[in-house]
């Protein structure tokens, strides 16, 4: 078993709609410091049995499903390391 | 009677609402703007409908922090009829007032339907105009409906009769089913089911317009003691 | 980065990868300017002549239509048409596609879809009170299409639904050449009193042009954009056309817009949307109208980001953003009037009288140009059409004979197609009863949404069979205007006037625009029979993808008016021993129907003329009866023919049937249009026919009996209730999993 | 300038419908392999000026407004890690 952690972000251009009304809202709290949020995606992906093709799949997974690559971008870690070669 | 219906930016059934007081069951009603800090001179506090703050983060979450929050806890403690339909349900749990939490319906998609909701208790100011066991029909339209609370919760919730509505069949996933709570007291209900949008046989249900009875004749009748 | 030069964007020809042709450029340089345009000119040039904005391949295609009547109050040209509905008071409604996006985006695409086109109707002063929507997929037999299906529809429901405006009608339809580029379309309608319209204008010198809402920032600067080699690689990835919808903020917007038309009329001249082309479109569109000049401060326009162009920030189509022009006097009470609503509103331009379109930047003059070059004087093509090829072919004027072994089962086997099953599963995920005025919900003919404060009604229908407008397109565009008034009629409402949606291929191929061509001509010619204005539109061209079009896809949005809410009526069967009616002759008409599509697996074949005199009479005799209160339900026979309609007229309230026909069983699949399935009570039943003349069949009654009973001059078929509404509910859940 | 970033996943027993739709997807696409997959959210929180109190103030709105303690759990790091200490 792998368990794979894939991080989704909008690209620096594009709108983030959530992480300004969060922002707004920790001003409203009183936290003035913080300077600006952005929010994302956060998966973690368990997979069954570590195939050759893993970093390959998760790419495809990322690219088809998890992030658009029209606006987003992505990035992947694998936790149990020694799965991936 | 006077009632507050409190608008937050993304409020989107306030209106209506509204209406349900006004010409619903014909009482004394203001909408009130989420930047006030005082509730004084209401005797009920209706928290709308819709997707405050666009529910962004997560359902109410940030409407949890706006200034009217502790004016409507205060309110609360002090045992006034405070309910909140749908994304005022998600707030009270947000700030607490409400035990457990509304996630994302089982089948992860938003739904919109008049469906069967069952009276569980009708000895609460909310319902008193409903027989206990009644089926009624009100429409719900949510995609953060399934209402999840911890064993320990719900056997408390159970105990204390809190569970007020509900639902015949499963619809979001929800623990046993329900629609409705209220706090210990039971002078807080939150709901997911629009019973505001359920006042005239025209729009597909009547069954709606007896909540709003219940809450007005049970004050009339406290006043009138 | 650097700009070209003037003299670089000539001699390289730059303005060709914009999409400007060498003619157009002369003529901008001779006849406009009488000089080179600088990169920013020429960048507001290409896509204010590009077809999406100058619809300079359409307009003349476009003219076909009639956009007068009686009620009408403002035809195209504004962001959206109007309606008169008496009291003054107005109905005001638009469509637009949002077919590319949706394409590149599946979930932001349809979302900002709809969120520009409730601005078209806000900005005319109106309160949106209901949305439809028309989307065309590829057949769900693969993994992709129902991707798309899913997101595409939870795009539309998440913006409509955060905002607040139910999303009460459409329709849906799946066929294989949408696969790759699905057809969006979405409509609002809106409702105001006629005092409030206000006009996208721009007019009185030194009034001053007001920015409301989001910033701007790069998003989808595509249309026009110069060749990559101007940009780094670093650039290009973040550079997108993509565009995040805001519903919160547009919820904002749309409540302190109307409030501000509703209670400060006074202060402001003229109100329009950042739609497509953002910035330069609206400012010099409110110019045009006005036949004024503009200033316009770049530096004062809010943004989102660092280092935008002018071209960028021109071109920006960010959402969420509006212009006003304003009288000078009231500027404070205006921008405290949004800070208060939680919006940014700042001055970014004045109005002038020079009629020239002025735009400075860092204290420079980066643009001057004459408002009328850039907005009227782009030029108009003319195209020749052919007819397409498969039309030419012989066993074209062949009808297709469907096959029945047995009755029973070609109408199970009917039920369950997609374009006929139940669309429930998708339009169940759309808030359809927000603000409690929804009458009749999704799943009747049209919906219908109560004015509140009178005892009227609003209908309202998105139609558009593209399986016919392929087969036949000047007899299928018919077919689209007269499915929608018949959407209106059987539930209790006049029809007042259209939107519309053409969907086409690429129209620089000959045989796309004779699709196009005589298609509108053919809605045209019900137009002008039915005395149904066309108020409103939106041409999406170039859908294609590897070079293969997608069906002529003309979406017709139509808009009813319910005089009286006990006229108010849905296809379902009321009452057990209602008698069943069929009006309307039926002829052989299985060329481009469902059955056709289901057995043969293609649609071909010409379709037969209509008698559009019979139509129209038929229609009017039906509004007649119902308004007389003599008719229990009604419903109009389109895909799957007298068989489908007869189910679905079943199941909305789960009563049987049992009837007997003189038809043949496969006629009971023929899709001939003009006809009416209606019920009434036993004691009206004299009054009901005396309506009709010889022009309808009785064909039995509603049972109490849980069975769908049909019994014809070769067949029986009895299906269980609970059969054949699993049939049809399921069918589409089913392919989803 | 600091930047945190926060994690925020459902608690185990509760409910994530929305990774259940992707696993599916996942499944669509012929990836068998893929077990499970969770869905959170992922905050990149830029805090203009490293006070004494960033740790506290993080959990702070951690606890109070990114996630719900009813449901959720979060973890969080900062990449500027000089400035907290
Ligand atoms: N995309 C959609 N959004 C909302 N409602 C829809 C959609 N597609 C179909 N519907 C509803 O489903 C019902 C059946 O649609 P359709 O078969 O197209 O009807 P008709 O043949 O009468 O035009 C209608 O009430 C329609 O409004
Ligand atoms: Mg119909």
């Amino acid at each position: 078993m792998t368990l794979v952690k894939v991080y989704v972000t909008y690209k620096k251009s594009i709108l983030d709609p959530q992480g300004e009304a969060i922002t707004n809202a920790i001003h409203g709290m009183g936290f003035q410091d913080v300077n600006e949020v952005r929010m994302g995606k956060y998966f973690e992906i368990s997979v069954d049995e570590s195939s050759n093709t893993l970093k390959e799949d998760i790419e495809k997974i990322c690219d088809n499903l998890l992030a658009n690559p029209n606006m987003e971008t992505y990035r992947y870690e694998f936790v149990d390391s020694e799965a991936v070669q | 009677m006077k009632f507050a219906v409190i608008v937050f930016p993304g409020s989107n059934c306030d209106k209506v609402l509204y209406y349900a007081i006004k010409d619903g069951v014909k009482a004394d009603v203001e909408m009130v703007d989420f930047r006030n800090d005082s509730l004084a001179g209401f005797d009920a506090v209706l928290i709308p409908g819709g997707f405050s703050y666009g529910d962004y983060l997560r359902s109410g979450a940030i409407a949890g922090h706006a200034p009217i929050i502790p004016a409507i806890k205060e309110m609360a403690n002090a045992g006034k009829p405070v309910l909140g339909i749908c994304n005022g349900f998600q707030i009270l749990t947000e700030i607490g007032l409400l035990d457990g939490a509304l996630i994302r319906n089982k089948n992860n998609r938003f739904i919109c339907e008049t469906v069967p909701l069952k009276v569980e208790n009708d000895q609460t100011i909310f319902t008193s105009e409903y027989q206990q066991g009644e089926t009624i029909m009100i429409p719900v339209a949510h995609g953060e409906g399934n209402y999840y609370c911890d064993d320990k919760t719900l056997a408390r919730l159970k105990a204390n009769h809190q569970i007020v509505f509900t639902y015949e069949d499963d619809i979001n996933g929800s623990v046993d089913n329900i629609a409705g709570i209220t706090n210990e007291k039971k002078n807080v209900l939150g709901m997911m089911p629009h019973p505001e949008r359920a006042l005239e046989e025209l729009v597909g249900s009547a069954d709606g317009l007896r909540m709003f009875q219940s809450v007005l004749k049970n004050h009339m009748d406290r006043v009138n003691q | 980065m650097t700009e070209p030069t003037a003299t670089m964007i000539d001699q390289e020809k730059l303005y060709k990868s914009w999409g400007l042709s060498e003619a157009e450029f002369k003529i901008i340089s001779e006849d406009i300017l009488h000089r080179l345009p600088n990169y920013t000119e020429a960048g507001l040039f290409s896509v204010m002549w590009s077809e999406h904005c100058s619809y300079k391949n359409s307009k003349n295609v476009l003219r076909k239509f009639p956009n007068k009547g009686k009620r009408v109050l403002a035809g195209p040209g504004e962001d959206a048409g109007i309606i008169d509905i008496d009291d003054n008071q107005a109905v005001v409604f638009k469509a637009e596609s949002h077919n590319h996006p949706s394409a590149v985006e599946p979930y932001q695409g349809p979302a900002t879809g709809v969120g520009g086109i409730i601005r078209d109707i806000f900005s005319m002063g109106a309160t949106p009170v209901a949305m439809l929507n028309s989307l065309k997929f590829g057949n769900l037999d693969n993994h992709h299409t129902k991707y798309l299906a899913n997101e595409i529809v939870a795009g539309i429901g998440g913006y409509g639904n955060c905002i607040g405006i139910p999303t009460v009608g459409g329709e849906i339809s799946f066929q294989k050449r949408y696969e790759n580029n699905p057809v969006v379309n979405a409509m609002c309608v809106g409702l105001i009193n006629n005092s409030d319209i206000k006009y996208g204008q721009a007019s009185g010198e030194d009034n001053l042009i007001i920015y409301v809402g989001a910033k701007t920032g790069r998003d989808g600067i595509h249309g026009a954009t110069f060749a990559s080699d101007e940009f780094t690689d670093e650039n290009k990835t973040q550079r997108s056309a993509v565009q995040v919808g805001d519903p919160f903020m547009e919820k904002l917007l749309m409540d302190a817009c109307i409030e501000l038309v509703q209670k400060h009329s006074e202060w402001i001249m003229g109100i329009q949307d950042m739609g497509a082309a953002g910035l330069v479109s609206s400012t010099a569109e409110m110019a045009s109208k006005a036949e004024s000049g503009l200033v316009l401060e770049l530096d004062q326009v809010p943004q989102r980001e660092t280092e935008m162009s002018a071209y960028e920030i021109m071109l920006s189509e960010s959402q969420e953003r509006m212009v006003l022009c304003v009288k000078p006097e009231y500027k404070e009470k205006i921008i405290e009037f949004f800070e208060n609503a939680g919006l940014d509103a700042v001055v970014i331009g004045r109005v002038t009288t020079d009629k020239q379109y002025k735009i400075y930047q860092h204290g420079e003059l980066v643009t001057d140009i004459p408002v009328a070059g850039l907005v009227d004087d782009a030029p108009e093509y003319v195209h020749e059409g052919t007819m397409p090829e498969r039309l030419t072919k012989d066993d074209y004027k062949h009808q297709f004979e469907p096959q029945i072994n047995s009755l029973t089962e070609t109408w199970l086997q009917l039920l369950k197609q997609p374009n006929i099953a139940s669309k429930e599963y998708f339009y169940r995920t759309y808030d359809s009863q927000i603000k409690a005025n929804t009458v009749v919900k999704p799943g009747s003919d049209a919906a219908t949404i109560r004015v509140r404060g009178t005892n009227k009604a609003l209908s309202m229908t998105n139609d558009g069979n593209s399986k016919l407008v392929y087969v036949d397109p000047y007899i299928g565009g018919q077919n689209a205007v007269i499915e929608g008034s018949a959407n209106l009629i059987a539930s209790g409402a006049e029809p007042l006037g259209i939107t519309d949606c053409l969907n086409y291929g690429n129209p620089e191929k000959a045989e796309i625009f004779w699709e196009f061509n005589k298609s509108v001509e053919g809605m045209a010619s019900v137009c002008e029979k039915l005395e149904l204005p066309v108020i409103s539109g939106n041409v999406s061209l170039y859908n294609e993808f590897n070079e293969e079009a997608i069906y002529p896809s003309p979406m017709i949005g139509m808009v009813g008016l319910v005089k009286d809410l006990k006229d108010v009526i849905t296809q379902g069967f009321k009452r057990v021993g209602d008698a069943i009616y069929l009006v309307g002759q039926t002829n052989d008409d299985f060329n481009g129907s469902e059955i056709q599509a289901m057995q043969a697996g293609d649609v071909k074949g010409e379709l037969n003329p209509i008698d559009l005199e019979d139509i129209k009479h038929t229609q009017a005799n039906i509004l007649k009866a119902i308004r007389a209160g003599v008719v229990n339900s009604c419903h109009d026979l389109s895909e799957g023919g007298l068989a489908v309609a007869l189910a679905e007229a079943a199941f909305e309230n789960e009563l049987g049937f049992d009837v007997t026909t003189e038809l043949s069983a496969v006629a009971t699949f023929s899709e001939t249009p003009g006809r009416f399935l209606v019920s009434v009570s036993e004691q009206d039943r004299h009054a009901f026919e005396e309506y009709f003349e010889n022009n309808l069949q009785y064909l039995g009654n509603v049972t109490q009996r849980a069975t769908l009973k049909l019994t014809t001059n070769d067949f029986t078929a009895e299906l269980t209730m609970s059969e054949a509404l699993n049939t049809w509910k399921e069918a589409i859940p089913c392919l989803m999993k």
